[in-house]
C-alpha cells in the first residue's frame, strides 16, 4: 500500500503571490506531482483553521498553506496573521496526534513558480513518507462526500 | 559578573604575555569572569588551513567541542588572539555553511568522543566583548587616570575585522570600536587609515624586504601623524612591529621609535593598575615614553574637551563623523 | 453539531449548473481527457445540480462564449463552471459572457485545469483525475455563490498630493490645469525637491533652475492649488473617493499673509546655521530662512531650535526689522482636515549616507565629497557661486576621481541599482572638467546610459578626455606610499580591464552616492495603507502593467518614492498618476469589486478581536452598541477578519466559509487511485 | 391523567449534573409534573428498558437526552428513545458536543480502562478488570462494551433540538419548560427543527460586563499566576478566556466571577468547529512577527488542544485523536 500510496494534499494560495506563482509554474511548464489540489483565497490571512481541520477530516493527507513573503503581503501584513495561526495550528494538531509536518507554510512570490513547484514536490514526498492519514475512518466523512464516493463507483473508468 | 569561556591560544603564554597579564589585570575591575577551556590545543595558526583542510578544521573544532562540553550558563567563547579568533569563527561558520564539512569534522572528533554542533557557541573577540557586552560606559566608570595627552594609534590588523562572519564590527574595512574605546580612556586618538592593513604576517621569514616595506608604511604613517604609541589587538601585529622595527630601521636607514602595546595594557594604565602588572617592559621598542607622558600629567578633575581639528575660517564646513549609537544602528542594519 | 454547510447548503433542486471544459487547443486536451471529464461531470455530478456539461476547443472564443450564453438562456442555468485557464486570465471574459446572458456574473466560477493541471503534469490519467477533482470542487463551491453587485462610491474631485518635488509638481499642475482642486503638501519650507538643488540636468545640460522655477511659480500662483509647505500628513481616514486627511501645518512663526518675502529678516538675523538640507551641509543659512531665493512660497520660516530668541528670550532682530510686522513668535502648529477623492504620493528619496562606507573616507578626509555636495558646488547659486573648489574653499582641484555605485549594487548596503548615478557622474565629469580643466577619472562597474541621448552624452564625455577605470574602488586613503602620492587622496582600485591593482592619486574625490527610500517611508506607507518593499520603496499595483496605482484604491505613487528614477521618468510618472486621477474624477463615481467582509450585528458580541487586524482601517467599533462594523468601501477583501472572528459573525462575500468549505469537500470527493497514477 | 403527554429523560455518558440542573429549577419542576406524564427517567424513578421498548413508536412527546454515547448501551438507548420520541432534545454539553467525557477521545479505550482500573488513584490490588460477559449459576450476564470513540447524540441519531451548557443554566431550562408548556396550550410555536434552544445566538462577551479594547497579546498567563484587573477583559490581560467563541446564555457566569470562560456552552450559532475559531482568534491578536517570538508567546498556552476543545472535542471536525481512531479501525475489523 505505502509504496503506491498517493497522498492527497489541499493547497491554499493567496490571490496575489502564491496563486500567481502556481500560474507561473504552469506557463513555465515546470512539472510537479499531481497530488496537490489548490484553493484560491484572496490572502493567506483568510486562511481559517477550520479549513485545514475540515480538509484533514475529509480525507486529505496534508495541507499546504502559501502566501506572499513576509513584508510583501498585498494586504500589507496579513500574512503574519497566517504565520501565527499556522504556528498555533501545528501545536493544536500535535494534541490530536497528527504530525505537524502534515501542514506546511510556504512563502512564494508571484515570480517564484519554480520554488512553488519544488515546494509542492518536496511536501508531497514528505507526506508520502508519513503515510496515509485517512482520518476518522468510517463516520467522520460527511454524508455528502460518502454519497459521492458511492456515486464514483458507477463511473466507467 | 559576566561569564565567558576563554580560549587563550599559544601566543598569550609566550610572545604576547603582556597581553595575557594585562587582560588578567583588567578583567577584575571590568567584572569579566574568564574560564579557560581545559585541555585546549593549538588553533592551527595561519598556516595549517592552507596546508590540509579537514585535519586543520578538526584541530580547531576540537577546542569548540571541548568548549561546548564545558559551557554551562554561558555559550560565549572569547579569543583575545586574532588568529585564534579568526580560526574558531571560521571553523564554526563553515561547519554551519557546509553540512558535509561539519559531518566529516565531527566524524574526526568522534575518535575522541567529542562532538560540536555548529553555531551552538558564540565566538567573540575580546575587544568586541569589552565594547559591546561590558559597554564603553562601564569602562569609562573605571577610568581613574585618563590617558590625557597621549596620542595613540589604533591598529587592528587584518584578521579580526575581516571577513567578520557574524557581523560583530561596525565595518569590515574601517571598524571604529578600538578608536571609541581609546577615546573613552581619555587618549588622543590618531586617525589611522591603515588600521586594518596587513602587518606582513610571516613575511619576515619569507621575504624580509617585502615585510620591511609593509612595516615601514605602518610605522611611518603612525609617526607622521605624531603617534606616541601604536595600540593593537593582535599578537602577530605586535610581534612584527615590535620585533622587526630595528631591522626595518637598519634596512631603510631610518630611526623610527614607535612602541606598540596591547589595548588591554592601556586600559590597565587608565584603571590605575601598576605598569609591571600589565606586562610593561616586555616590549622591545620601549614604551617608557607612554608612562612618562602620563607620569608627568596629573589626572584632571574633569575630562578634557575632545580634540578638535582646526578649521580655516573661510573653509567649507565638514560633515560630522558618525557617533557610536549611529554606528551601532548601522551595525544592526548590516546584521539584518 | 450544527454544521452551517448542511444548514445553508441550497437543496439540490434549485441549482442548474453548466460545466464547460476547454480544450485550449491541445494545451489542455493534450494531457487531460477533456471529453471524459465532461461526460463524468454530466453523469456523476448530476445529483449536485449539474444539468449540462460541454467541452469545446476554445471556450474563450466568441463561439465558445455563445455556447454558454445560449445554455443560460435556453436551459435556464443559474450557475456556471468554466474549466479552462487561470481565472487571472479569463475570469472577466466569462463573467461578462454570463452577464450578457442575464446571469449575475458572480454566479460564474473558473476552474484552472491548464496552469494547474495540463501544463504541470505529464501523467494523463492522473491529470484527468485531478481535473475532475478540481471541477467537483468548483461545482460544490459555485452552489454557494450568491448574486453580487459592485459597490459604487462617489469621487470627491479634490486631490491630495504629498511631496513637492518635480513629480508632485507635475501631477499638481496637470490636475489643476484640468480644472480640479489640488492640495500639495510639502515637508520643507519650499517646494522644488532635490531638482531645485541641482545645477545642470543630464543629458542636455539645461539649467535645472531655468526649467524648474517657472513650474514652481505656477504651482505657487495657481488658483486651483492650495500649497501647504512646512506641513506633514498625520492621519488618513476614509477611502477612495472620499478620504479625510489630517495635516499638521507646522508653525512658520511668520504670518504668510503679511510677509512680503522681502528677505530683510534673513539679512539681519545674526544666527548662522549650517544648511544640511538645501546646501547639503556645504553652506550656511540663517535661523530665519527660505531654502533658496527661488523658494515657493517665498516666505521664510524660523528654525526654532537654532533661534537665539527661543534660546535666550532676546534678539528679535527679524521682528525689529520686519516692516509689515509679520513675525509671530507665538504662532502654533495648525491641524487641518482635507477632504479629497484621490491621493498621489510623491515623497521622493534620500541620498545614501556615504559615511557608512568609512574606507571611502567621507566625513574623515576633507576632500571627499558626495554627489549632492558637488551639485551645490557646481551650482551658480551655490555656496561657491559655481566654483568647483576643495574643502578649503579656494584651491581648485587638478585631478578628480568620481566613484560610481557608492552604496548601490553592493550587498553590504543596497543590492539595487540607483539608476541615476551613472549619468550624474558623467555630468559631473563634464562640469568639473569644464569649470576647472581638471583631469577626471570615473571608477565604474558598468556604465548604464540607457534612454534617449544618454549614450551620446557618454560618448561626448569620453571625447572630452575623461578617464574611465572599470573596477570597484577598494579604498580612498591619504596615506602615501611614495612622494608623488604625498598630500593627495589615493584611490586604490582593481582595474578589471587591465587586470591589475592601481593607485591613482587625485586632489578631490566625488562619491556618486545611491538613492535610498525616505527614512520614514515605512511609517508613511502605514499611514496611507499601502505596502513597502523590503528596501522601503512603495510597492506599485503591478510592476509592469500598473506602476502608478497601489493595492489601495485611490492612492497613487509617482517619482522616486516608487523606486530610483531620473527626472524625465519622474515627470512622466507624475503626469501619468494625474491622468489616472483625472479619469476617476471625470467618472464622478467608481465601482469596487464586491469581495468584501461584513458583520452580522446580532451575532457580534463586541469582543474586539478583529478590531486591530485591518491595515486599511475599515473596521470601526461602536462603543454605544458594543458592535463592530466594517466599512465596505475601505475593505479590500483580504478576509483576515472573517477568519479571525471567534463568533463567526463576519462573513466575506465571494470567499465565504460556505464556499470554501464546500470546495474542500468537492475537491476531496475524488480520491487518487494509486494504480491510476503509477499506470 | 392519561391525557397528559409523555416525558422522558435519559442519562448516558455524563456526570449527572444535567439531572441536578433540571431539579434545580425549583417549583417550576411542578409545571413539568403538571403538564407531563413522566414515563422514563432512571435517575428520578424506577423504570425498565423493556417498558420503553413496549411503548408505541413516537408515543413519548419530549425526551431530554443528556450524556454522550460512550458504550453500546448508550447507543442502543439513544436509538430506542429516538424511535419512541416525537421530540428528542440533546440536553447539555455531553449530548451536544461530548463535553468532558469526550476528552477521552484523546486516548484509546484500552488506555481509558487502564486509567480507570490501574492507576495509583485506584485501589485495585488484584488488578480486577471489568469483563464484557461473565457466566454464573443464574446464567451469563453482560455489561456494556465501551466504544473506541465517544460520539455525540447527533452522530448516532437524528436530533430535533440542541440545548447546550454544562449543565444548562436553570433559568434557561425554566424558559424552555415555559415555552413547551405554551406550545402545549397552543400559545406558542416550536422553533424550526435543528435549532439551539435555551441559549443565545451570540457569544459570552455579549453578556460580559468587562471593559474591552483593541487586543494585542504579548504573553499568555495562567489565571492563578496573576491578579487580573476585575473590570478589564481577561483575554486582553493574557488570560486565555474562551468567551469570544462560546455561545451566550450563561450570563457570563465565569468571567463575572473572575475566572476565564472555558467554553461549556459550545460554539456560537453557525460555527463549524469551535476550537478552530479560538485558534484563529487567539493567534490573530498575538503581538509578534518573528516565528521564534510567536512560539515564545504560544508557549504560554499550555495544552492548546485542551484549551480549545475541552467541551467540544467529540463534536469537532476532527472528533478524536489518532490513537482513538486506530482503536476504531481495529474495532470495525473485529465487527466484520
Amino acid at each position: 500500500m505505502t509504496q503506491s500510496f498517493e497522498p492527497v494534499i489541499i493547497g491554499f494560495t493567496c490571490n496575489w503571490c502564491s496563486y500567481r506563482a502556481a500560474d507561473l509554474a504552469g506557463t513555465a511548464r515546470i512539472k510537479y506531482p499531481p497530488n496537490v489540489r489548490l484553493i484560491r483565497l484572496m490572502c493567506s490571512g483568510r486562511l481559517d483553521p477550520t479549513f485545514v481541520f475540515k480538509a484533514l477530516a475529509n480525507g486529505a493527507d496534508g495541507v499546504m498553506i502559501t502566501g506572499c513573503h513576509p513584508g510583501e503581503c498585498h494586504y500589507i501584513e496579513q500574512n503574519y496573521k497566517a504565520l501565527r495561526r499556522f504556528q498555533l495550528m501545528r501545536r493544536t494538531l500535535q494534541g490530536f496526534g497528527i504530525d505537524p509536518a502534515r501542514i506546511r507554510l510556504v512563502w512564494a512570490s508571484a515570480a517564484e513558480g519554480a520554488r512553488f513547484a519544488s515546494e509542492v514536490a518536496s511536501f508531497v514526498e514528505e507526506v508520502r513518507a508519513l503515510g496515509p492519514l485517512n482520518w476518522g475512518k468510517n463516520g467522520s466523512v460527511p454524508a455528502r462526500a460518502a454519497e459521492a464516493a458511492m456515486e464514483k463507483e458507477e463511473v466507467p473508468a | 559578573m559576566s561569564d565567558y569561556i576563554l580560549y587563550p591560544g599559544c601566543s598569550m603564554e609566550a610572545s604576547a604575555r603582556a597581553y595575557y597579564d594585562s587582560l588578567k589585570a583588567i578583567s577584575k575591575p571590568l567584572g569579566l569572569n574568564l574560564r579557560e577551556i581545559e585541555d585546549w590545543n593549538c588553533c592551527g595558526a595561519t598556516e595549517y588551513l592552507s596546508v590540509s583542510k579537514t585535519p586543520a578544521y578538526a584541530l580547531i573544532a576540537r577546542n569548540l567541542a571541548l568548549a561546548s562540553n564545558q559551557a554551562n550558563e554561558t555559550h560565549s567563547v572569547v579569543a583575545p588572539c586574532s588568529a585564534c579568533y579568526l580560526n574558531l569563527a571560521k571553523a564554526d561558520y563553515y561547519m554551519r555553511e557546509q553540512p558535509k564539512l561539519g559531518k566529516t569534522v565531527n566524524e574526526a572528533l568522534a575518535a575522541g568522543n567529542l562532538h560540536y554542533v555548529p553555531g551552538s557557541l558564540d565566538i567573540r573577540h575580546l575587544l568586541d566583548v569589552i565594547v559591546y557586552d561590558i559597554g564603553l560606559d562601564s569602562v569609562e566608570k573605571k577610568v581613574v587616570q585618563p590617558l590625557t595627552g597621549l596620542r595613540v594609534v589604533p591598529y587592528l590588523g587584518c584578521m579580526v575585522p575581516r571577513p567578520d562572519y557574524d557581523h560583530h564590527w561596525s565595518d569590515h574595512e574601517f571598524p571604529v570600536e578600538l578608536d571609541f574605546l581609546l577615546k573613552v580612556l581619555g587618549a588622543d586618538v590618531v586617525d589611522y587609515p591603515l588600521k586594518t592593513e596587513c602587518c606582513g604576517g610571516h613575511m619576515p621569514q619569507i621575504s624580509p624586504s617585502t615585510a620591511f616595506e609593509m612595516l615601514r608604511r605602518l610605522i611611518s604613517t603612525a609617526d607622521e601623524r605624531d603617534g606616541d604609541v601604536m595600540v593593537t589587538i593582535c599578537p602577530m601585529c605586535q610581534l612584527n612591529i615590535d620585533g622587526y622595527q630595528g631591522e626595518m630601521n637598519q634596512f631603510f636607514g631610518t630611526n623610527y621609535h614607535m612602541p606598540i602595546l596591547f589595548f588591554t595594557q592601556l586600559m590597565g594604565l587608565a584603571f590605575g593598575i601598576e605598569p609591571k602588572e600589565l606586562g610593561f617592559g616586555l616590549e622591545l621598542v620601549s614604551a617608557r615614553n607612554v608612562l612618562d607622558t602620563l607620569g608627568v600629567k596629573a589626572p584632571p578633575e574633569t575630562p578634557p574637551a575632545p580634540p578638535r581639528r582646526p578649521r580655516k575660517p573661510e573653509g567649507l564646513p565638514m560633515p560630522t563623523p558618525l557617533t557610536k549609537p549611529q554606528i551601532e544602528a548601522l551595525k544592526k542594519e548590516v546584521v539584518k | 453539531m450544527t454544521d452551517n454547510i448542511e444548514n445553508t447548503s441550497p437543496s439540490d433542486a434549485q441549482e442548474k449548473i453548466g460545466v464547460y471544459v476547454c480544450h485550449c487547443g491541445t494545451n489542455i486536451a493534450g494531457v487531460v481527457d477533456v471529453v471524459q471529464v465532461a461526460n463524468w461531470a454530466a453523469q456523476s455530478l448530476k445529483h449536485r445540480g449539474v444539468v449540462i456539461a460541454r467541452e469545446y476547443k476554445f471556450m474563450c472564443s466568441s463561439p465558445g462564449q455563445d455556447l454558454i450564453e445560449k445554455d443560460i438562456k435556453e436551459l435556464g442555468l443559474n450557475r456556471v463552471i468554466v474549466a479552462a485557464c487561470s481565472p487571472h486570465l479569463h475570469e472577466k471574459t466569462f463573467r461578462t459572457a454570463c452577464a450578457n446572458a442575464g446571469l449575475n456574473p458572480y454566479l460564474c466560477e473558473m476552474v484552472s485545469i491548464r496552469e494547474q493541471v495540463s501544463w504541470v503534469h505529464t501523467d494523463k490519467v492522473a491529470a484527468t483525475e485531478k481535473a475532475k477533482a478540481a471541477i467537483s470542487g468548483g461545482v460544490e463551491r459555485v452552489r454557494h455563490h450568491v448574486p453580487l453587485q459592485p459597490i459604487i462610491v462617489p469621487i470627491n474631485p479634490a486631490t491630495l498630493i504629498v511631496g513637492g518635488g518635480i513629480a508632485g509638481i507635475q501631477s499638481a499642475l496637470e490636475i489643476a490645469d484640468a480644472g480640479f482642486h489640488v492640495y500639495l503638501v510639502e515637508r520643507e519650507p519650499s517646494i522644488g525637491g532635490h531638482m531645485a538643488q541641482f545645477d545642470k540636468t543630464f543629458p542636455t545640460l539645461d539649467c535645472s533652475a531655468c526649467i524648474l522655477t517657472p513650474k514652481m511659480n505656477s504651482v505657487g500662483t495657481h488658483p486651483n492649488i492650495t500649497l501647504l509647505t512646512w506641513s506633514e500628513v498625520e492621519k488618513v481616514d476614509g477611502y477612495v473617493g472620499n478620504f479625510s486627511v489630517t495635516v499638521r501645518k507646522k508653525a512658520r512663526k511668520v504670518d504668510e499673509e503679511l510677509c512680503t518675502g522681502c528677505g530683510i529678516c534673513q539679512e539681519k538675523c545674526p544666527k548662522k546655521v549650517i544648511d544640511n538640507v538645501f546646501e547639503a551641509g556645504l553652506g550656511y543659512r540663517k535661523a530665519i530662512y527660505t531654502p533658496s531665493p527661488q523658494s515657493v512660497p517665498n516666505r521664510p520660516v524660523i528654525d526654532v531650535p537654532n533661534c537665539t530668541y527661543y534660546e535666550k528670550g532676546t534678539c528679535k532682530a527679524c521682528d525689529i526689522f520686519c516692516a509689515p510686522k509679520a513675525i509671530r513668535f507665538d504662532q502654533e502648529d495648525q491641524i487641518l482636515t482635507l477632504n479629497v477623492g484621490n491621493i498621489i504620493l510623491a515623497t521622493g528619496y534620500e541620498l545614501f549616507d556615504a559615511r557608512r562606507i568609512p574606507n571611502y573616507g567621507y566625513g574623515r578626509l576633507p576632500n571627499v565629497f558626495t554627489s549632492l555636495e558637488i551639485e551645490r558646488l557646481t551650482n551658480a547659486a551655490g555656496p561657491t557661486n559655481g566654483n568647483v573648489v576643495m574643502r578649503d574653499g579656494k584651491t581648485t582641484p587638478k585631478t578628480v576621481g568620481i566613484i560610481h555605485c557608492v552604496g548601490s549594487r553592493d550587498k553590504n548596503y543596497n543590492n539595487y541599482c540607483s539608476v541615476i548615478c551613472c549619468m550624474q557622474s558623467l555630468k559631473f565629469a563634464h562640469l568639473v572638467h569644464e569649470r576647472t580643466g581638471a583631469q577626471v577619472y570615473n571608477f565604474y562597474i558598468d556604465i548604464r546610459a540607457a534612454f534617449k541621448d544618454y549614450d551620446e552624452f557618454y560618448q561626448r564625455v569620453l571625447d572630452e578626455g575623461t578617464m574611465f577605470v572599470r573596477g570597484k574602488v577598494a579604498e580612498v586613503t591619504d596615506v602615501p606610499r611614495n612622494e608623488n602620492e604625498r598630500g593627495k587622496l589615493i584611490i586604490q582600485v582593481e582595474d578589471t580591464l587591465v587586470g591589475k591593482q592601481r593607485r591613482i592619486p587625485v586632489d578631490m574625490v566625488i562619491l556618486s552616492a545611491g538613492l535610498e527610500p525616505r527614512k520614514d517611508s515605512k511609517e508613511v506607507a502605514k499611514t496611507f495603507g499601502i505596502s513597502c518593499s523590503v528596501n522601503g520603496w512603495f510597492i506599485e499595483k503591478h510592476p509592469k502593467l500598473d506602476p502608478i496605482a497601489t493595492m489601495t484604491e485611490g492612492i497613487f505613487i509617482a517619482g522616486c518614492a516608487q523606486g530610483p528614477k531620473d527626472i524625465p521618468a519622474s515627470v512622466a510618472q507624475g503626469a501619468a498618476a494625474a491622468a489616472r486621477v483625472l479619469g476617476r474624477i471625470e467618472q464622478k463615481e467608481m465601482a469596487l469589486e464586491p469581495v468584501r467582509a461584513s458583520v452580522i450585528e446580532e451575532k457580534c458580541s463586541g469582543c474586539r478581536i478583529c478590531n486591530g487586524l485591518c491595515p486599511f482601517n475599515a473596521i470601526t467599533f461602536h462603543e454605544d452598541r458594543m458592535v463592530t462594523e466594517i466599512n465596505p468601501a475601505l475593505c479590500q477583501g483580504c478576509g483576515t477578519c472573517v477568519a479571525a472572528c471567534p463568533a463567526g459573525a463576519i462573513t466575506g462575500t465571494g470567499f465565504s466559509n460556505d464556499q470554501i468549505m464546500a470546495q474542500i469537500e468537492g475537491l476531496l470527493m475524488m480520491n487518487i487511485e494509486p494504480e491510476a497514477v503509477t499506470a | 391523567m392519561t391525557a397528559k403527554p409523555k416525558f422522558a429523560m435519559y442519562w448516558a455518558a455524563s456526570c449527572g449534573g444535567c439531572e441536578i440542573a433540571v431539579l434545580n429549577i425549583h417549583e417550576k419542576i411542578l409545571d413539568v409534573d403538571a403538564n407531563f406524564d413522566v414515563v422514563f427517567w432512571p435517575v428520578a424513578m424506577d423504570a425498565k428498558y423493556k417498558d420503553v421498548e413496549a411503548m408505541e413508536d413516537g408515543s413519548i412527546l419530549l425526551t431530554l437526552f443528556n450524556g454522550g454515547i460512550r458504550n453500546d448501551e448508550n447507543e442502543h438507548i439513544a436509538k430506542l428513545l429516538r424511535k419512541k420520541s416525537k421530540i428528542l432534545v440533546a440536553f447539555g454539553s455531553c449530548a451536544n458536543e461530548g463535553c468532558i467525557p469526550g476528552l477521552a477521545n484523546l486516548s484509546n479505550s484500552h488506555e481509558i480502562v487502564e486509567t480507570a482500573f490501574n492507576t495509583i488513584s485506584t485501589d485495585n490490588p488484584n488488578k480486577v478488570y471489568p469483563m464484557a460477559s461473565y457466566s454464573m449459576p443464574e446464567g451469563e450476564i453482560h455489561i456494556p462494551t465501551i466504544l473506541p470513540v465517544l460520539k455525540t447524540l447527533d452522530q448516532v441519531v437524528d436530533v430535533d433540538y440542541y440545548m447546550p451548557g454544562c449543565p444548562p443554566e436553570s433559568h434557561q431550562i425554566e424558559a424552555v419548560v415555559d415555552l413547551v408548556v405554551k406550545v402545549l396550550q397552543g400559545k406558542a410555536q416550536l422553533p424550526p427543527k435543528g435549532s439551539v434552544i435555551g441559549a443565545g445566538n451570540s457569544t459570552v462577551c455579549d453578556e460580559c460586563q468587562r471593559a474591552r479594547n483593541v487586543k494585542t497579546i504579548k504573553s499568555f498567563e495562567r489565571i492563578w499566576g496573576v491578579a487580573p484587573d476585575p473590570a478589564l477583559c481577561l483575554l486582553e490581560q493574557g488570560i486565555p478566556c474562551n468567551g469570544p467563541a462560546t455561545r451566550s446564555g450563561c450570563n457570563a457566569r465565569c468571567p463575572t466571577a473572575g475566572a476565564q470562560c472555558i467554553g461549556c456552552y459550545g460554539p456560537a450559532e453557525g460555527v463549524v468547529d469551535y476550537g478552530a475559531r479560538l485558534v484563529s482568534a487567539f493567534a490573530s491578536v498575538i503581538d509578534a512577527k518573528e516565528p521564534e517570538e510567536i512560539d515564545a508567546i504560544l508557549d504560554g498556552l499550555v495544552d492548546p488542544t485542551g484549551q480549545f476543545y475541552r467541551f467540544n472535542l467529540a463534536g469537532s471536525l476532527l472528533r478524536a485523536a489518532a490513537p482513538a481512531w486506530k482503536a476504531e479501525s481495529t474495532h470495525e475489523k473485529e465487527k466484520a
